[in-house]
């Protein structure tokens, strides 16, 4: 299958995309679409901005997920993303506190006790500016959520 | 500008809202469970070809396929694209909006 | 499990109603594994499928292209865990252009060991459905 | 304002009531809604059988959420709940593992390291045959979701 | 049989699946989103009152009074009723069904 | 917090959409969280109201009785932050039995420092509600 959006329409090869993500993992399919739309993105040249995780989408960053061995593993393919292509993945503090997504920072100053945090690899928690930044300085901004 | 819509036309409005505010030159992308919608002899696809005059209508194929909605089924007018292509346009719009 | 040690005597008709499509959100498979684990439990079972639930019985599917697992097949398997009314709603169908053509073929064996297969999907229309769903004694919707 | 149920069509005053929830905390109502239902149901003298927690239902049971001094608090409201009317808090196994909710058993076995469970007090985590049996044991099953 | 619906009937097709499906003498509760169903002069209103004969509709006060809408503002054939009055409901009738 | 010291150069108009129902879902609060952070950046906000997210903005609402926070008083606040023009869709109000007297009046001050309050809220029909979207950098939809 071609796609077949006019070419004469595509307006560069190098435009910074940013992604905002909404929607727990599993439960909805936007964190797979989003993946598989960066992953094209990057094929294609495009750099990525940022992705930044709002709503239940902050659940897509925690580390404790085990899903079924014959499932796709969603956080880890995120965090390959991070590892392989530099992808700057940002959880929203405030979303992710109040789904219990904390960094090692956040776990200790709320008294979770040692090694209690369970963010993945590759992502780390920031402000909503972040959001705010992201749009200011990519191209386009593509949100995916439920 | 770019619409983008993920739910079933079935299960929820977003798609009649999105159609409502499209407007001549604009295109719409249908992901996830709303390529439903451009199924024949379907209700959604009767309000699709009453509503998209002027309108690009997109479908994003690996959707349909994992759906096992083969293109003999879609209604006229619709462009088949994959990831890539979703890419493309959405770097050909301006900006895009998400219908959630 | 020692879930399955429990071994109720009370057998009650139990429902599993699914109106959601599947692959967009999860509800379709996590239903049906908690249809294939209840099976275990000696109860009287049926499923019903209506409004988009229609779309996760469909012919064809392949989650491949998004990276997901194929939901369907397991459809198929509900015979062997004596799962076997799969109550699906005729005008939930016709409103999304389907027909029963468009549908797996999902059978299982005759109950009195005789050889052949009775199809296991009913197409019941509104009323009747109605009907199902009252009759059973706890509706699990998903 | 006084609710206006014929009570002639009310059966018993002692009826054995499961709830299963189905969806996020926070993101939606109806852990919230399932919470003040089975208060008046325990008002009323009715035995909660069991609450069965499922699909993204399973992420109330987190001991990491965080939520701002100003709102509720979901998860304490459930474990209070637990502890002073003895209602049985029961998330599923494999959509709890799908989501990352461990308990320290589960932890250990999936190797996350010590002090990483995040199973909140009085909650347990079991099998879906627990849901089954909760219909069987129970007169009323309500479900809660989104 | 007793009836719940949580979504709004704007944004879901849950209340009109529900209500296709409600036969004589089965109540249905609005809690949550669906409360907004029963402002008087709503498009969904219109609806319910079409499609509500011989069945009993029940709404959350709570959620109405969450949401600021005043018993004045509700259609007519509606009973409002607390948590208590909720689980009345359940018990009253011997099976239940959410339309999530 | 370091987010507000990165002082951009550019400026972009942004667009935050509204077409949630508050308390059934979390949307309508985390959404106007958004907004509130997003103020500190200098950055040309609007907010869109239509489908259920007008809703947000009725009147008397309360939610102690359901035991959440009651979120609408935010909206009171916007003006402080910046933020002053709040799009309402007429066609979705008429949909859903709601006028504009259903609404919450939200004022901000003169924007050349006289005395005096200007109505935040801006009613417009849905054709316009297109332009709105389209004349903005970056939609933002919760």
């Amino acid at each position: 299958m071609q796609p077949t959006v006019p070419a004469a329409r595509i307006e560069d090869v190098d435009v910074k995309i940013s992604v905002l993500v909404h929607a727990a993992p599993y439960t909805h399919q936007a964190a797979d679409t989003a993946y598989q739309f960066i992953l094209a993105a990057i094929a294609k040249g495009h750099a990525i901005t940022r992705v930044f995780f709002y709503h239940d989408g902050v659940n897509i960053a925690t580390r404790l997920a085990v899903p079924p061995a014959d499932d796709r593993n969603i956080q880890k393919c995120w965090s390959v993303l991070a590892a392989e292509h530099g992808v700057d993945l940002v959880v929203c503090i405030a979303a992710a506190q109040r789904r219990g997504i904390l960094d090692e920072g956040e776990a200790r100053r709320h008294g979770k006790g040692d090694g209690a945090a369970n963010l993945a690899p590759g992502f780390r928690i920031a402000g909503l500016g972040q959001l705010i930044e992201m749009g200011i300085q990519s191209d386009r901004l593509v949100v995916f959520g439920a | 500008m770019l619409h983008t819509v993920n739910a079933s036309p079935f299960e929820r409005t977003a798609l009649t809202c999105c159609l409502a505010h499209a407007v001549n030159g604009d295109a719409v992308v249908l992901i996830e469970d709303a390529v439903y919608a451009v199924v024949k002899g379907s209700t959604a696809s009767a309000e699709i070809v009453a509503m998209t005059e002027g309108v690009d209508l997109y479908v994003l194929g690996p959707d349909l396929a994992a759906r096992g909605i083969n293109r003999a089924k879609l209604i006229a007018g619709i462009t088949e694209i994959d990831y890539a292509g979703f890419v493309d346009l959405v770097v050909a719009h301006t900006s895009s909006q998400a219908w959630l | 499990m020692s879930d399955t040690a429990i071994a109720p005597k009370i057998i009650k008709k139990f429902l599993y109603v699914n109106r959601k499509a599947p692959y967009g959100t999860i509800y379709a498979l996590e239903a049906l594994e908690a249809v294939l684990i209840g099976a275990a439990f000696d109860q009287d079972v049926s499923l019903a499928f209506l409004d988009d639930g229609v779309f996760q019985l469909t012919k064809g599917q392949n989650a491949r292209a998004i990276g997901m697992k194929t939901v369907s097949p397991a459809f198929g398997a509900l015979g062997d865990f004596g799962v076997t009314r799969l109550y699906v709603e005729a005008e939930s169908l016709a409103e999304r252009g389907l027909t029963r053509d468009d549908l797996m073929i999902i059978t299982h064996d005759f109950e009195n060991g005789t050889t052949g297969e009775v199809p296991s999907i009913i197409v019941v229309d509104r009323a009747r459905m109605s009907n199902v769903m009252a009759e059973h004694d706890i509706v699990l919707t998903f």
